[in-house]
């Protein structure tokens, strides 16, 4: 797959299709992979890879790259497609400017996954038949690969290229996935139970941002929160309260334009489960409004910007659930 | 003279009411002398979409124990549709709210017409009642603004 | 040296927890660690490290400086400033450890800080030396022995029991308060353990990172670089790297209105955001590009430039596991080596 | 009147017959209409009615074809043929224990009758 | 720095009574910014307002806040003071102690505690009001009527009749619309084309309206007052000034088949045509998909015979650009196409008619000529069938689910016209309800059952069979006499239901204005405002609002033409200063908040900026047009980044509010 990439990439960028290559670079490790723009072939020869690690979303690149001269080539897995698509739906990526080849996704793997079952030293990983055989200085381990799936990837929505120019591999299906399981057993618990859950998640946040700049729905041009006259401009949670009301407001304005993508999960170095609290309004709005999926097309109208005569009362948040 | 220790709890209320219907309503109950609890604070606001989640959580934050928020009856608004938005809004808001296990009786939305003093006088005396009974606002607080 | 079995360690805590507040390093549901409270019962995390470093300690996220109370038009001054009390961090890596030195050298000199300094006063603290280090590991770059660990108190482990050392006064008042529960020990098996660490750092991946390349005296050599172009394209201009980094210190202090009085906070701040010194006039470093790259300038130029040849950096290894699309201090530092 | 008749008749038919509007187009399209004498219109305001035992003791419930021309052709999708088939499921739930016993049938067995109409007797006839 | 002053009002006893109005002048005396607090009697009094006049004189006044009954009492007086003491008038804050204090609470104590507390949040408020002038935006003295209909027509004739330039546009070679097809009218019986052609022969005569037919508004831009609008002049191949209407290529044309839409397709007509004698404008029409000439390249008969060579084959559609202050939306209805009604065998039998093509089998310029015979086969129907509600009060899978309001009166009048002419005819009408609320509209109905005999049977019409012997089986349930009936017409009549024109929704668009989802356009308010789209400067004329009779047309029309004149005589319009405005730095160009303005007041451009990192950009950024905002704040809200806000309710003045309650 990665040498099919590299492959075309050199062609697109020898016929004049396209001036430069959006990917992956390999990094020190096994697993520190790091997005990058790619200006020749000598540059893919040396540092472009494409293997289980390399699950970050480079849609929200695009934003700045797109807006550069010439055309850009873009290597977006199915949910990297939903992201670019919101941002073209949102008018932030130009286009006409990025030429997608869709290739395949995930699963992808965690390497925080590998390191919680106490495999430290991490030289090398290799996937033999989906078991991992891992070179490490203290010698060889093995896992199963499916253990250490990232969460995002274990709860895929949509093996489908939503956009693209063309493909490499095969274009899959959306997916039955079972990805509201976790809002769906948070909503079973008593408030207690829920106020306790979030108060231990959200305490451990250190408001790095790591979730919000990664987020390809969080590209405005000035965060309300760190703008200091938009009056809830705060750099550190110094109270509880700051906490909640972060990610309260992060994830209203996402809503209704979060694909689910989950990197705002994958980043956190405090292992927050962020993507709950999108999963959250997705399913709202799924239920509450029909189903919607961000990013699947990009002339819908957003949820939140939409309404129709007989939708419900903000009263059934009291009539459902568990109180 | 015997001084009450256990003086009952006061919850502050704020609610939001939009211009053309609910802040008229309210004008309608003080005009019939309909009485509800002096807790409730009105701001007014041109229309119950102008509301912002932010101010909500910002009125918890600073103190209240309560918010609603009324406007026109859907259909009615003044701007024609302001209110289905802010309805989409807050049922999500409010659902985010729960689901962080926030007091549901906390929050509320209520569509209060013009003519409806009598409605805005119940609704304040029975959100306010609700709110007494969950007591001060202690899961969506900043103990930095909390009264000694 | 004296030494404890390590099944009597939690007798080890009681007692130390007895006397002043005790922090350990334990393992959160999650599988992370991170320093707690040390309660009964609660277990020492065999993690490499913890996901926040232990300058949270001496220098935390936010802190309250000072309090106004406005009543009408007058303003009143409140000084917050309580006594503190003695405390141990119990279980600080060597990397930890020596940022604690760099801390010092920002918040000791003049004019000196003194919320950091009352902390740092009142804290004791008790390393642990590293035994299984991780690839992520450079602090052997730095000149730290991984193995052989600063801080008022130094623990080495054999496996089976824990020694102590004292570095220092506070350390020996630490060892003598717990002195009736060690015992002296053969420490010839702790030599081997020892050997053996020294053996793995020496053959870990970034065991031959090299700061030849930096140092004070080499500004203009990097500042232009065009490397710093590719290096920070990626950034995301988050400030997880800082936020984990146990020796960024910059803070940025701001009013709170709390609606009956004002609390002026100082809380971290990170060099890689966009509002990062902003001035009146405006700000200074306007591009993620220029921020990138004050970052690892400050670490690796104008840190040691300011302090005798130190670097800003220990090799903790946090920045590259942490970094959301992995871009660290090692690919910065590797990338401008190369001539 | 029976009010749990209603409810399991409302539950098992999933036909929200306040949706009437009484036009009775049902009963204009209806072939047997004159075979009736509870007609399709009248199901669904009888059942609206809450008066289920009354057409559950008509004949009307077995003369229903199951056609469907109603369904297709009611302009508020009531769907009354629905309607008629959960009163009749109701009437046949509740001959309960009355039911022909296997053991009574062989007395009145013809060796010509189908299969299907054996059963369908267990279900219609009562003792 | 502020310097604020406080006028707390006694309003006699109505707020002193349970507020203690000196303590609460007296609190916010020590607020921050304030430099003069007060009480008195009545501040709304003359000599009140004199209070608050000298005083902002006196003490520089850069804010006032009055606490006394509700601003939506009081706002305005307090501002004009303010004004005529030289403060801008949206510099003045009002604290509602009055009707959300003091008339709601007992306790001395606590109802002055809120007082204090509501005015401590008006105080806040006004530190963070700025100075707000009202814009003006000129008006373009000319209307846009869209859709020549009798409902676009009467619009137009009052618009003109007021003074002002009226354009109509219609789709059609002529003018007239739907009544221009109908023969007789209720109640009165009269006959439809003797009171609409004198209407059409004005408008066409009047020197201020131009009929723009056979055209289409292809595109609108611009804000109330100051439309642009493109209109395409579809090709008619035919000279509109210099063809006299003489009706000699219609004669002559060759080809003679084509289906006559103006006659239902009853019958036909030929390739270049004028619909019918009254037509206005009166010219020939190429229908260029069966003309020879236009599809072959042989014939040109049309233009040998023009003794005024009016024909132009190469005539190509053209467009026009006009500047409007107002547009009036008229496109009128249609029936809804009946194909899947198959029970009715609408389409299997041409016998089966719907009630418009009976209107024009049963017109004296129909083609039978005014004698009420069977399509099929000429002869005179002896039992006719109306069957109503055709579509209409269905479900939405089934139909559309409003009742089209008109059906009832005319099948009234279709049966009531049948007997009277053929008396042998029987005639039936299957209703569900008879529905004739209006002025003689009952009497009418009662008469056709009680006069003329027409059998109105309750059940609606089940099956429609057309048999071999040339007559129709109507079968159907009389629910009163709980029967099955069949009963053998002639003819059938379906009253079918009416729907918006076509055109409606992409003209919905163009305009911003809103519809409801059956495509009828909504207006700005069901009951007080029935006539304006909620976009300013778009009014609503005749049935593209929703079903309507004829009388009711035209009423609206006449009310919309007023709404436009009233707009129209104005020079200018004074905006609302409290509008909606984007700050383009922060503006993410994501179209969020144009999605929910109900205005259409948001637009995007693409504009460059000097970037932070001082780069240069082009951006596409939101503005708000100040004319057409009318500042509810639903994009402050949609607006992600907070770069949307709005004046006199921003972000800030809220949260200040907020904090000042919370305290």
């Amino acid at each position: 797959m990665q040498e099919a990439m590299i492959n075309r990439a050199k062609q697109l960028l020898a016929d004049g299709t396209v001036n430069r290559v959006i990917g992956w670079k390999r990094g020190e490790f096994a697993y520190d992979i790091t997005p990058a723009v790619f200006q020749s072939a000598e540059e893919l020869d040396a540092d472009f890879v494409f293997d289980d690690f390399t699950s970050a979303n480079v849609s929200k690149y695009l934003v700045k790259e797109s807006k550069k001269e010439g055309k850009i080539l873009a290597f977006l897995k199915p949910c990297d497609t939903y992201s670019f698509n919101q941002l073209t739906k949102e008018h932030r990526v130009v286009r006409e400017n990025v030429y997608i080849i869709g290739i395949p996704g995930g699963p992808k793997l965690d390497a925080e996954k590998i390191k919680a079952k106490g495999i430290t030293g991490i030289l090398g990983v290799k996937n033999e038949n989906y078991t991992l055989k891992i070179d490490t200085i203290y010698g060889e381990e093995t896992m199963p690969f499916y253990e250490a799936v990232l969460d995002k990837c274990a709860s895929c929505k949509s093996k489908k290229h939503v956009v693209f120019d063309e493909l490499i591999g095969e274009d899959g299906d959306v997916l039955e996935s079972n990805r509201f399981e976790m809002v769906e057993k948070l909503e079973n618990m008593t408030a207690q139970e829920r106020y306790d859950f979030w108060r231990d998640q959200f305490s451990k946040c250190i408001r790095c941002n790591a979730c919000r700049n990664v987020c390809p729905a969080c590209t405005c041009e000035k965060c309300v929160f760190d703008n200091p006259n938009s009056g809830v401009e705060n750099k550190a949670p110094a109270d509880s309260f700051e906490e909640n009301m972060f990610h309260i407001i992060r994830a209203f304005h996402v809503a209704g334009r979060c694909t689910d993508c989950g990197e705002c999960s994958r980043v956190c170095p405090q292992n927050i489960p962020l993507h709950l609290l999108n999963r959250k309004f997705i399913k709202d709005i799924n239920s509450l409004y029909g189903e919607y999926q961000a990013g699947e097309d990009t002339t819908s109208r957003a949820p939140l910007n939409d309404y129709k005569q007989d939708d419900c009362e903000a009263s059934i948040v009291h009539e459902r659930g568990v109180e | 003279m015997q001084v009450n220790e256990n003086k009952e709890f006061q919850p502050l209320i704020v609610a939001f009411c939009c211009n053309w219907c609910s802040y008229a309503g309210a004008d309608l109950s003080g005009t019939n002398r309909l009485n509800y609890p002096s807790n409730v604070k009105i701001i007014r606001v041109p229309c119950s979409c102008r509301v912002n989640p932010m101010f909500i959580l910002r009125a918890f934050q600073k103190g209240a124990d309560g918010v609603i928020l009324c406007g026109c009856h859907p259909g009615d608004c003044h701007y024609t549709s302001g209110n289905y938005f802010t309805r989409r809004r807050m049922t999500l808001l409010f659902s985010m709210l729960d689901f962080l296990g926030i007091e549901r009786d906390r929050t509320r939305v209520e569509w209060v017409s013009a003519a409806e003093g009598a409605k805005f006088a119940a609704t304040m005396n029975e959100f306010t009642e609700a709110v007494k009974k969950l007591g001060p606002n202690r899961r969506l607080e900043d103990l930095r603004c909390r009264k000694q | 040296m004296l030494k404890i079995s390590i099944d009597k360690l939690d007798a080890l805590f009681e007692a130390i927890s007895a006397e002043q507040t005790l922090y350990i390093p334990a393992d959160r549901e999650d599988g992370a660690a991170e320093y707690k409270k040390y309660k009964s019962g609660m277990k020492l995390s065999n993690a490499l490290n913890t996901v926040r470093s232990a300058k949270d300690f001496f220098f935390p996220q936010t802190e309250n400086l000072v309090d106004f109370k406005m009543e009408g038009k007058n303003i009143e001054v409140i000084d917050i400033r309580k006594e503190s009390e003695d405390f141990v961090i119990f279980g600080v890596r060597a990397c930890d450890a020596r940022s604690f030195t760099i801390l010092d050298k920002v918040f000791l000199c003049e004019p000196v800080d003194s919320y950091y300094k009352t902390r740092r006063e009142h804290g004791t603290v008790v390393t642990m030396a590293c035994t299984r280090p991780a690839e992520t590991c450079f602090c052997g770059t730095f000149g730290i022995d991984a193995a052989a660990p600063e801080g008022d108190a130094a623990c080495y482990s054999d496996g089976e029991s824990i020694f102590f050392e004292a570095h220092n006064e506070k350390g020996q008042k630490f060892i003598d308060s717990i002195s009736s529960l060690l015992e002296d020990g053969d420490t010839s098996k702790l030599d081997e353990t020892r050997e053996k660490t020294r053996a793995i750092l020496k053959k870990l991946p970034l065991a031959n990172l090299s700061t030849d390349a930096f140092g004070g005296d080499k500004l203009m050599e990097h500042f232009n670089s065009d490397k710093w172009g590719e290096l920070s394209e990626s950034c995301l201009g988050c400030g997880t790297c800082t936020f984990v980094c146990p020796t960024c210190q910059c803070y940025d202090i701001k009013d709170f209105n709390t609606g009956h009085g004002i609390k002026r906070f100082r809380c971290w701040d990170s060099c890689m955001y966009s509002d990062f010194t902003k001035m009146a006039h405006g700000n200074p470093r306007l591009t993620q590009l220029e921020r990138f790259r004050q970052r690892f300038m400050h670490k690796l130029v104008y840190f040691p430039s300011n302090n005798n040849g130190e670097f800003g950096c220990v090799g903790c290894g946090r920045c590259l596991s942490k970094c959301p699309i992995s871009m660290n201090i090692v690919k910065v530092m590797k990338a401008l080596e190369v001539k | 009147m029976n009010k749990n008749l209603k409810e399991q008749v409302l539950r098992s038919s999933g036909v929200n017959v306040l949706k009437c509007m009484r036009c009775g187009k049902c009963s204009g399209t209806c072939p047997s209409y004159d075979e009736m004498e509870y007609h399709p219109h009248q199901f669904v305001y009888m059942v609206e009615r809450g008066d289920i035992e009354t057409l559950m003791n008509s004949k009307s419930i077995y003369k229903c074809l199951t056609c469907f021309a109603c369904v297709d052709r009611c302009p508020r999708n009531v769907e009354p043929a629905k309607v008629v088939e959960a009163v009749r499921l109701a009437a046949v739930r509740q001959q309960g224990n009355n039911h022909m016993n296997p053991n009574q049938i062989p007395d009145m067995l013809d060796d010509d009758m189908p299969q299907q109409a054996i059963v369908t007797a267990f279900r219609k006839y009562i003792k | 720095m502020q310097r604020i002053g406080v006028f707390v009002c006694h309003c006699g006893t109505n707020i002193a009574a349970t507020v203690d109005v000196k303590s609460v002048a007296e609190a916010l005396g020590h607020e921050p910014g304030v430099v003069i607090s007060q009480d008195y009697q009545y501040m709304c009094s003359e000599s009140g307002q004199n209070l608050v006049k000298n005083a902002i004189k006196e003490h520089n006044l850069t804010g006032v806040v009055v606490c006394s009954c509700s601003p939506r009492m009081h706002e305005n007086t307090f501002r004009k003071a303010a004004a005529s003491a030289g403060l801008n008038p949206y510099l003045v804050e009002i604290a509602n102690i009055r009707e959300q204090c003091s008339w709601i609470h007992k306790d001395i104590a606590s109802a002055t505690e809120k007082a204090i507390i509501l005015g401590k949040a008006a105080v806040a408020k006004v530190h963070l009001n700025a100075p707000l002038t009202a814009g003006e935006s000129p008006v373009a003295k000319r209307a846009l009527v869209i859709g020549g209909g009798i409902a676009g027509i009467q619009t137009a004739l009052d618009i003109a009749e007021a003074g002002f330039e009226v354009d109509i546009v219609e789709k059609n070679p002529t003018i007239g619309g739907k009544m221009a097809q109908i023969d007789k009218t209720f109640p009165t019986l009269d006959c439809a084309a003797c009171i609409l052609t004198p209407k059409m022969v004005e408008a066409s005569q009047n020197e201020k309206i131009t009929i723009h037919s056979f055209s289409e508004v292809t595109d609108v831009k611009g804000f109330v007052g100051n439309f642009t609008v493109t209109i395409k002049k579809k090709a008619r191949f035919v000279d509109e000034t210099k063809c006299t209407g003489c009706g000699l290529c219609t004669e002559k044309c060759p080809m003679k088949k084509v289906p006559n839409e103006f006659n239902m397709g009853l019958d036909n007509r030929t390739a270049i045509y004028i619909p019918f004698a009254q037509a206005v404008p009166k010219v020939a029409t190429i229908d260029p998909n069966h003309c020879m000439m236009l599809q072959k390249g042989k014939c040109g008969i049309c233009s040998s015979v023009c003794s005024v060579g009016a024909i132009d084959y190469k005539q190509e559609d053209r467009f026009i650009e006009q500047k409007y202050g107002a547009i009036v939306v008229a496109t009128g209805f249609n029936p809804i196409n009946l194909d899947k009604y198959d029970e009715f065998a609408y389409n299997q039998c041409p016998d089966v008619v719907t009630s418009l093509e009976l209107e024009r089998l049963m017109n004296a310029a129909g083609p039978n000529g005014g004698t009420l015979l069977r399509p099929s086969d000429k002869t005179h129907p002896h039992k006719i069938v109306f069957v109503q509600c055709v579509g209409s009060r269905c479900d939405d899978s089934k139909g559309k689910p409003y009742c089209s309001k008109i059906c009832c009166m005319y099948t009234a009048k279709h049966a009531m016209l049948i007997r009277e002419k053929y008396p042998d005819t029987e005639v039936y009408v299957f209703y569900i309800d008879v529905r004739t609320p209006g002025k003689n509209f009952d009497e009418f109905y009662r008469r056709a059952v009680e006069q003329y005999n027409v059998h109105y049977i309750k059940g609606m019409v089940g099956k429609v069979t057309p048999r071999s012997d040339g007559k129709i089986d109507v079968q159907a349930s009389d629910l009163l006499a709980n029967e099955q009936l069949h009963i053998d017409a002639d003819m059938v009549v379906l009253a079918a239901a009416i729907e918006p024109d076509k055109t409606a929704r992409p003209l919905a668009t163009m305009l911003t204005t809103q519809m409801d989802t059956n495509d009828f356009f909504t207006e700005a308010h069901p009951k007080l405002r029935p006539v304006e789209s909620a976009t300013a400067g778009i009014f609503l004329s005749g049935a593209c609002q929703g079903p309507k009779d004829i009388p009711e047309t035209v009423a609206q029309a006449s009310a919309a033409a007023a709404k436009a004149i009233g707009l129209l005589v104005k020079n200018s319009i004074t905006c609302n200063p409290c509008v909606a405005h984007s700050d383009e730095l922060m503006c993410n160009g994501c179209s969020s908040c144009e999605k929910v303005c109900p205005y259409g007041a948001i637009t995007y451009e693409d504009k460059e900026f000097r970037m932070p990192d001082r780069t240069t950009a082009i951006r596409r950024v939101a503005s708000v047009n100040p004319a057409v905002c009318q500042g509810c704040g639903a994009c402050t809200v949609a607006c992600p980044s907070g770069a949307m806000d709005l004046n006199g309710f921003s972000n800030s003045q809220i949260m200040a509010e907020v904090d000042a309650i919370c305290k």
